[in-house]
């Protein structure tokens, strides 16, 4: 997980192609740097495959999970408590009949369950961001490929040359 | 964020599901306001307390009809030909008494609309005026915050279950419900005893 | 109005962002044409509604036998166009199928516009729309709670919920397009899109959350789809009215709105590509995928129509014989048999390859299934009212202005939302066209066209 | 306090318990001025009197709520209807407030009229009447009534002494002329005597429609109710003869269409055969004379072998009775049909039996039309000067149209009418004083011999209007000269007065004791009287007109009689039984004239008779005879019906068939309806009927369901009811208290409409006009069906009261998002209107379609909104409602049981139809009484649940008509599946 620390600045390469970015990853995590950030346009298997080699997978599914459960759990909940509170008989019925509650809770089990995945997708991919990061190009939205390293000062000189030699075709330094 | 908050904010939502009904449970008591603007600045303490009358003496109908019934201008004018009879507000009963016309009161407790209320059931199962009223002995002219209120609606949206207002559907019934549960009463809590 | 001419070749990642960027510059007369015929229709609708309102239900041609009539076919109508959406972006995202980049983008806004269109009629139905709160659960001073029994509280749920989740996954998949937007644009809009956007920069850290919940999006709204016009048909078979009580009806509708939903789509995306020349990304590959879906749902629509008769008539139910009897022959057969045709038989000629990839056909075909399914909805709600149990009450519906007006009212709402948003947001999703183009490559390997 | 004062209650309480709106700031509250002892706030009181809106003298008990009254009922003791009441007695509340009702005197102006006060309306007669009796013109002056045979009409004879005018002309125009001339011949006595319908086996009746019209419509309805309906295995036998199948017709177990006009022929056949059989006395043959039965029989195009089975019903019957002559079937051979009928009676024993000549009818008292028409011959001659006109009477409407009596008016100097809203003879009229209603009126009446009604005011005026009598007395003073009340011939101050005089000798000091009872009746014994049989004409009646035309059948509406009760949006909305047709009138066309002449059902025919012509909707029947043409009589829109269009729009041309009849009296001097030939064309023009049954034919559904009578007998004895198998998933419901329960017997129902009135009144149903009721939108709770089964044109009826079945497993229910509808703990279908969100889901699930929806703001016109009932909600738009089974009056009726600290018995509860049913075809009680009738009814053999194969388990159970064999009609049921 990549973390710009204040007192670090970047090194930032742009690239036009797949591989030349995903040579440029290769190389500078053989060289240690694992403090990257890769801005991409589409998601890249490539760049992707290696990138994920040594992280978790993304924990949004249990937001999922939980959520789902609460909407189940408070779909027959509300439906059985709340007709349990007059006790109105209608159509010869129990006065809690599962199975048409079942309809309530499946619709909250998705709701909730969706509900939650957008408050997982928006807190782990710290959204909303109110001002750009430095090291972000609007090329990257469009065509172009941004590995940005977060390194002290002193190395950003090599990984310049690693950029280079992988085939950026524009290095940047930002704060 | 983790596994673990997400466990955490399933149980705030319990928590909160919980919470919330122990709101439910909350009791319910007339609420008084401030006195009505009356034709005759009738003082019920005077008529209750000092002189000890009855509420069905003046109310007399509230025992046999729908309706609790106002006194009459002649039954009014039974005790005050004498008693008072120089004060300036009688003087203005005298003189409804001597046109022949009714004292054009204003009501001051109205059931919501559609709801049908009789007064008959309620003083044989022996429930004390004040219990809906309030506590008209002390009060001059009669006063009460009655009917649902804007405030109230909200709070109750947002999940917190304040009192119900007095003359509420949610005050009468839990009152009903109390008094089944305590004294055993057979107050009916089926919609078309009130709604038909 | 310009008209790109269609390019040939494989676009590449700048020329998706070019041509998408594109289809938002100021429209031409047409457009405004056509968006003050809408608000005309508009007025007219809002008139209609007050006007129902002030003077009371009776305003619509309703009666007794037929409560429900206009309003609830055009109900369960948008509900079911509201289905190819996120048929496309979600099951055939699961099932992978790539030909649907290029078209979910336009077929979630036509969902969420649809739902949203089709939220309008329970209000609109209502006798005292302004108690439908009375629906919601929320504690209030009566201590009332709505009928969880009740099949019009399922669909309170299964829209709300379906409305909610279809936004969300809709929002979602926008972001990373609105990114694109915002760095292709200037000024206020860049200010507005921006904010819209959340701040999107296609990070890994982003990429890898945001890639997780789009499956589970996917993989919550697929059961959802199958549920939501489930759900909206139980309103007819958990009611007793011969036509309506029938084990058949979830499938049925589920099929029928996918089918629906997928003439809209083609309706709706035709003249999008011609006016934005997108042939590049719509190609007539797309057309025929669609037009093979359309028969087929079209063909599985039919066999539940042969179903429904045999079952009336093998069941040996005398109400049920009764009514789809008189359904066939007497009042309203015209409409039943508008719907025969244009359901089962007008589909048929996607059976031949050349009028599959025809877009006159095509859009031919489409709009008569669309004026069939709507027919649909209202030879299960009007005839078999009027022909239900109780001989007494027998009677035949006859639309007034106010209802009619309402429901062509509720196209122009329809369009209203989906012309505005074509003009104001991608309405062909950047990045997953993108995902679909071989990625720029300095040597040639890896990726190829799926 | 005396008893104006009484009434003087000014309160606002009761008024806004029952509307919508806003709740209103400073709302004021008044209270009485005097405290009263008798009345309370919020209670209702009780008030005796009489029913005039037919001269039929029901009693009538008037609930007076706060001053103002809202519901009538039968009166339970009155020994005429015995707590029953028609629907035009349930309805006349609305003449009452009726929105047309005049304030003040009016006099004309133009076309128009306009007010003026009282003393200068009461000095414009009174200076008329002194200056003709000054002019020795006394017999210029004319007075004309409805029938009055109680203390108004002493006084008003007393009037016409003093005044030395001509005697007082009381005008009914269903006189029963021709009975009393043929009574005066066979026995000798000018009188309608009681028909005991009660007590008879066999009941034959020759064109009377006794169930909707005839002398005494609700008693001899409760009588044949209780000789008819089945019970413990007994069940009477009623036979028609009659072309049109009428209301009376559609309850035979028989019904013989004869050709129009033939009825004496058939009635003289059958005496024959029964003469002939021996099973009379020979010496009746004389009258039949040298009848040939067969070529009778062929003439009056029935089968000789129907005759026979009347013939043989009658021998066995032990008593029979037989009786004859509605409106529709009296012409020129009237007399000879009832001198046929009093003869037939005679000879099978039932005069003094079935038929009390004592106990004589009111009717008997009437003018006979003959000295009308003669009156109105004088009135054209330039004779009259004065002519006051009664209330309750519109002779401008109900007089013949050959009579001409709108010209003839035109000669008269001065027309005083008394009616109380405007209507075709105030529109004639010089001067209308309008009277009082008689709700608020002071008075007597005397239905039959031994019975004489009370009536009493039971509520102020609501308009400013005076007693026809006190005006008379007041003018007829004025006219004399006299200044001061109580001198000369006309002493009384009121009619009240008057009555309290002549009543004291009678009650002495038992005065409020009569008034609370509603009068005094003592029994009057049967007069034995011996006929005297001569030969009897029983030959074709004259009939005017085109030789190949229709015979025209001008008959009474029984929801209207002569036009009376035409001024109430009630019996305008509740359609006509047969042919369900609600407001507008139509001309009934036999289908295979309708056929031949390409008239459809709608199309509007223009029918000519050489006396005058008329426009109305056809109304297409397969029943009526295919010589005939049937027009009901009354048929007449309040100005208010059509002001603005409200409910329905005017009409340009008359639908009275009066217009078409000539001037000539029947030879017994009554008015003959059966008159004319008339000629059919079909103007081009569609008025579609608002006719609310979408078809009689029930397809099989077995909604109305039937058992032959030695089948009915025979599980009567097995006494077990057919049980439907249950196949609930669930226990059924537990009730802790009471279960509420109605049952419907469709054997007792005649389709009289009474109960569909009286839920109107009572539950505050709103009207929604002609357009909309035709369109499915009408309000009523309660309907009476009418299912058709067999031959088209001999078709068997079956009456089937429909309203909510308050199923057990409602489909209703389930289906509402917020409990609107919901099942109470004591078995109703509750429906709470504040909860109702107007989804209409239950309206499309209620398999019995009872629930009506408010589609818009139904207004109650000004003031007909002081009639609405304070205990029943008045529902707004947008909501759902139905049959409560009264639930405001279980609710009062378990309020008197706590009261009394017991629990609620069976009858403690009358829901407003069971109460006002003259039948006993509707039962209300509690289910979990075993003992309760109600319960009794439910698991007779004869019980039935309707649509049970559903499985809603309805709370209110049918009891199946029993068909009477014989006849010649199939009187089986089609079977299907396993109900009998």
């Amino acid at each position: 997980m990549a973390m710009a620390t204040p007192e670090h600045g970047s090194v930032v390469g742009v690239f036009a192609h797949v591989d030349t970015t995903v040579r440029a990853l290769e190389d500078l995590r053989a060289k240690g740097y694992h403090d990257l950030t890769v801005y991409t346009p589409v998601p890249v298997h490539e760049i992707e495959d290696v990138l994920e080699r040594d992280r978790p997978v993304s924990p949004v599914r249990l937001f999922t999970l939980l959520g789902a459960l609460t909407g189940t759990t408070s779909g027959f909940l509300l439906t059985i408590w709340s007709s349990m509170q007059w006790g109105i008989i209608t159509g010869g019925k129990p006065v809690a009949s599962i199975p048409p509650f079942v309809v309530i809770a499946f619709e909250l089990t998705i709701l909730f369950g969706g509900v939650a995945t957008l408050i997982g997708l928006v807190t782990l991919g710290r959204l909303p961001r109110f001002r750009p990061t430095a090291a972000y190009d609007p090329r990257f939205s469009s065509d172009r490929f941004g590995v940005a390293v977060h390194c002290p000062p002193d190395r950003s000189a090599s990984v310049r040359q690693i950029l280079q030699t992988a085939g950026a075709e524009e290095i940047k330094a930002v704060a | 964020m983790s596994a673990k908050a997400g466990v955490g904010a399933l149980g705030a939502l319990l928590l909160a599901v919980l919470v919330f009904l122990a709101l439910s449970s909350w009791s319910r008591q007339p609420a008084v306001a401030q006195a009505s603007v009356q034709p005759i600045n009738f003082p019920h303490n005077v008529h209750v307390q000092t002189y000890k009358i009855d509420c069905q003496y003046c109310h007399a109908d509230a025992r046999r009809s729908e309706y609790a019934g106002l006194p009459s201008v002649t039954r009014c004018m039974g005790c005050h030909k004498i008693t008072a009879a120089d004060k300036p507000e009688i003087k203005k009963l005298a003189e409804y008494a001597a046109k022949r016309e009714p004292v054009p009161w204003v009501r001051v407790f109205k059931v919501p609309e559609f709801t049908y209320f009789p007064h008959k059931p309620h003083i044989r199962a022996g429930v004390a005026c004040q219990s809906c009223h309030g506590p008209v002995e002390t009060m001059t002219t009669a006063a009460g915050r009655t009917g649902p209120r804007l405030v109230n609606d909200l709070l109750n949206l947002t999940g917190v279950r304040p009192a119900a207002p007095a003359l509420t559907m949610g005050w009468c019934i839990d009152c009903h419900r109390d008094q089944n549960a305590t004294r055993g009463a057979k107050a009916p809590l089926d919609c078309v005893t009130c709604h038909h | 109005m310009a008209v790109t001419e269609p390019r040939a070749a494989t676009p590449t990642f700048g020329d998706v962002n070019r041509d998408v960027v594109a289809t938002l510059r100021t429209p031409g007369n047409l457009y405004f044409a056509w968006m003050c015929v809408i608000g005309l229709l508009l007025a007219a609708f809002l008139a209609a509604w007050t006007y129902q309102i002030y003077i009371g239900m009776g305003a619509a041609g309703k009666r007794a036998p037929q409560m429900w009539a206009m309003y609830i076919t055009t109900f369960v109508f948008w509900i079911g166009i509201g289905h190819a959406g996120t048929l496309i972006s979600a099951v055939l995202y699961l099932f992978r199928a790539r030909w649907r980049t290029s078209i979910y983008r336009a077929a979630e806004a036509m969902t969420i516009f649809a739902v949203m269109t089709a939220g309008l009629f329970p209000l609109i139905h209502a006798g005292r729309m302004w108690f439908a709160y009375f629906l919601l659960p929320y504690p209030n001073q009566r201590y009332l709670w709505p009928n969880f029994r009740s099949p019009l509280v399922w669909d309170v749920f299964a829209i709300s919920t379906y409305l909610s989740v279809s936004t969300i996954f809709f929002i979602v998949g926008l972001i990373p397009d609105i990114a694109a937007l915002r760095d292709a644009s200037t000024g206020w809009r860049r200010r507005i899109y921006a904010m819209l956007s959340l701040g999107w920069e296609g990070s890994d850290d982003q990429w890898r959350p945001y890639r997780r919940a789009y499956g589970l999006f996917a993989a919550l709204a697929t059961p959802l789809v199958l549920s939501v016009h489930s759900v909206v048909s139980w309103d007819f078979a958990m009611a007793l009215v011969p036509g309506w009580h029938s084990t058949l009806f979830a499938p049925f509708f589920v099929d029928g709105a996918i089918f629906s939903g997928f003439a809209m789509v083609a309706v709706l995306v035709i003249p999008m590509r011609y006016f934005f020349g997108l042939h590049a990304y719509v190609t007539d590959r797309h057309l025929d995928y669609m037009a093979k879906l359309i028969l087929v749902t079209g063909l599985v629509l039919t066999y539940f129509y042969v179903c429904e008769l045999f079952t009336a008539w093998y069941s040996g139910d005398h109400f049920e014989k009764a009514s789809l009897f008189w359904k066939v022959t007497k009042n309203y057969a015209w409409a039943l048999w508008t719907m025969y045709f244009c359901n089962c038989v007008a589909p048929l000629i996607f059976f031949w390859k050349r009028a599959r990839t025809s877009v006159p056909i095509i859009y031919a075909v489409s709009i008569l299934v669309l004026i069939g399914m709507w027919f649909e909805r209202f030879n299960i709600i009007v005839p078999s009212l009027a022909h239900g149990f109780y001989p007494y009450t027998w009677g035949i519906y006859k639309p007034s202005a106010t209802d009619t007006m309402i429901v062509v009212g509720s196209f122009a709402f329809f369009f209203l939302l989906f012309l505005g948003f074509i003009r104001v947001m991608p309405s062909l999703s950047i990045v997953e066209v993108k995902e679909t183009l071989p990625p720029p490559m300095k040597e040639r390997h890896g990726h190829g066209h799926p | 306090m005396n008893r104006r004062d009484f009434f003087k209650i000014v309160t606002t309480v009761g008024a806004t318990a029952a509307t919508a709106g806003c709740q209103e700031a400073g709302e004021k509250i008044l209270p009485l001025v005097v405290p009263s002892d008798q009345l309370v706030p919020g209670v209702a009181s009780w008030f005796s009197t009489v029913c005039r809106e037919c001269p039929a003298g029901c009693g009538v008990i008037a609930k007076n709520r706060d001053g103002r009254v809202v519901k009538l009922e039968g009166n339970p003791d009155h020994p005429v209807n015995r707590g029953a009441l028609c629907g035009r007695g349930q309805a006349a509340l609305q003449h009452l407030y009726h929105p047309d009702r005049f304030t003040g005197p009016q006099r004309r102006d133009g076309n128009a009229l306009k007010s003026l006060g009282w003393d200068e309306a009461l000095n414009t007669v009174s200076d008329r009447l002194s200056q003709a009796r000054g002019g020795g013109k006394g017999k210029a002056v004319a007075l004309v009534t409805q029938l009055e045979n109680g203390s108004l009409g002493t006084l008003l004879d007393r009037w016409t002494q003093a005044l030395g005018t001509r005697p007082r002309v009381t005008y009914e125009p269903f006189g029963h002329e021709a009975q009393r001339a043929a009574n005066r011949a066979v026995f000798g006595r000018d009188a309608i005597p009681y028909h005991a319908f009660e007590d008879a086996e066999v009941v034959v009746s020759f064109g009377a429609d006794f169930l909707e019209t005839w002398v005494s419509n609700v008693g001899y309805a409760r009588g044949f109710g209780r000789m008819h309906a089945f019970r413990e295995g007994k069940a009477g036998t009623f036979i028609h003869v009659e072309p049109r199948q009428s209301l009376t017709a559609a309850n035979a177990d028989e019904w013989v269409r004869n050709a129009p006009g033939t009825e004496a022929l058939v009635a003289l056949a059958v005496l024959k055969m029964l003469a002939d059989g021996g099973a009379i006395d020979k010496r009746f043959a004389d009258a039949a004379g040298a009848l040939d039965v067969k070529k009778a029989a062929e003439e009056a195009g029935v089968e000789a072998e129907q005759l026979k089975h009347i013939a043989e019903a009658l021998a066995k019957a032990k008593p029979a009775l037989v009786v004859g002559g509605g409106a529709a079937v009296t012409g020129s051979n009237a007399v000879a049909l009832h001198t046929a009928v009093a003869l037939l009676n005679s000879a099978l024993g039932a005069v003094g039996k079935t038929v009390r000549f004592g106990p004589d009818a009111a009717y008997g008292r009437v003018t006979p039309y003959a000295e009308v028409a003669a009156l109105v011959q004088a009135m054209a001659n330039g004779e009259i000067d004065v002519l006051v006109i009664g209330a309750g009477i519109n002779p401008g409407f109900t007089l013949p149209g050959g009579l001409k009596f709108a010209d003839a008016v035109k000669k008269v100097g001065l027309v005083v009418s008394f009616a109380n809203r405007p209507d075709e003879t105030t529109a004639l009229a010089h001067l209308v004083l309008p009277d009082t209603h008689w709700l608020e009126s002071w008075g007597d009446y005397s239905p039959r011999g031994g019975v004489i009604g009370l009536m009493q005011p039971t509520m102020l005026p609501v308009r400013d209007a005076r007693a026809f009598g006190d005006v008379m007395l007041t003018v007829g003073r004025a006219a004399l000269g006299i200044t001061e009340e109580g001198k000369g011939p006309l002493p009384w101050a009121s009619v009240e007065a008057y009555v309290k005089t002549t009543w004291e000798p009678v009650v002495k000091d038992q005065w409020s004791a009569a008034l609370q009872h509603g009068g005094v009746w003592r029994d009057t014994p049967a007069a034995a009287l011996a006929p005297k049989v001569g030969a009897v004409a029983g030959g074709a009646p004259k009939l005017d007109g085109d030789a190949s035309g229709l015979t025209l059948l001008a008959y009474p509406s029984f929801r209207f009689y002569d036009g009376r009760g035409a001024g109430s949006s009630w019996l305008q909305e509740v359609p006509d039984t047969i042919t369900q047709a609600a407001w507008d009138a139509w001309v009934e066309v036999p289908a295979d004239v309708a056929a031949k002449q390409g008239i459809a059902n709608g199309d509007v025919v223009r029918v000519t008779s050489p006396h005058g012509s008329l426009e109305a909707p056809a109304y297409v029947s397969s029943s009526l005879h295919p010589r005939a043409v049937a027009i009901p009589m009354g048929h007449r829109y309040a100005p208010y019906h059509v002001r603005g269009g409200r409910y329905v729009t005017a009409t340009s041309t008359p639908t009275n068939p009066m217009a078409l009849l000539p001037a000539t009296p029947e030879p017994g001097g009554g008015t003959s309806y059966l008159a004319v030939r008339v000629t059919l064309t079909k103007t081009g023009a569609r008025r579609p009927l608002a006719i609310l049954q979408g078809t009689h034919d029930q397809e099989d559904r077995e909604i109305a369901r039937h058992v032959d009578l030695p089948a009915a007998r025979e599980q009567a004895l097995r006494g077990k009811r057919e049980e439907h198998p249950d196949y609930s998933m669930y226990p059924p419901q537990q009730y802790p208290g009471y279960r509420w329960g109605m049952s419907v017997d469709i054997d007792a129902c005649i389709g009289c409409q009474a109960c569909t009135v009286a839920c109107i009144a009572e539950n505050n149903v709103p009207i929604v006009g002609k357009a909309q009721a035709a369109y499915g939108r009408q309000a009523h709770w309660l309907r009476v069906e009418r299912w058709a089964e067999g031959k088209a044109e001999h078709a068997h009826n079956t009456f089937l009261p429909m309203f909510c079945q308050h199923c057990e497993v409602a489909p209703c229910e389930p289906v509402c998002p917020v409990f609107a509808a919901y099942r109470t703990d004591e078995g109703l279908n509750g429906q709470v209107y504040n909860r109702c969100v107007g989804t209409r889901y239950c309206g499309n699930n209620c398999p019995y379609h009872v629930r009506r929806f408010n589609w818009f703001n139904y207004e109650f016109p000004s003031p007909l909104d002081v009639q609405l009932n304070p205990e029943v909600t008045v529902r707004q738009l947008g909501v759902m409602e139905k049959c409560t089974m009264c639930v405001q009056r279980i609710v009062a009726g378990k309020d008197r049981a706590r009261d009394e600290k017991r629990a609620v018995k069976d009858g403690d509860i009358q829901t407003a139809c069971q109460q006002t049913c003259p039948t006993n075809a509707i039962t209300f009680g509690n289910l979990k009484d075993p003992q309760s009738t109600v319960s009794k009814h439910r698991h007779a053999a004869r019980a039935y649940d309707v649509l049970d194969e559903i499985g809603t388990r309805p709370s209110v159970t049918y009891l199946k008509k029993v068909t009477r064999g014989g006849g010649g009609h199939d009187t089986k049921p089609p079977a299907r599946g396993g109900h009998a």
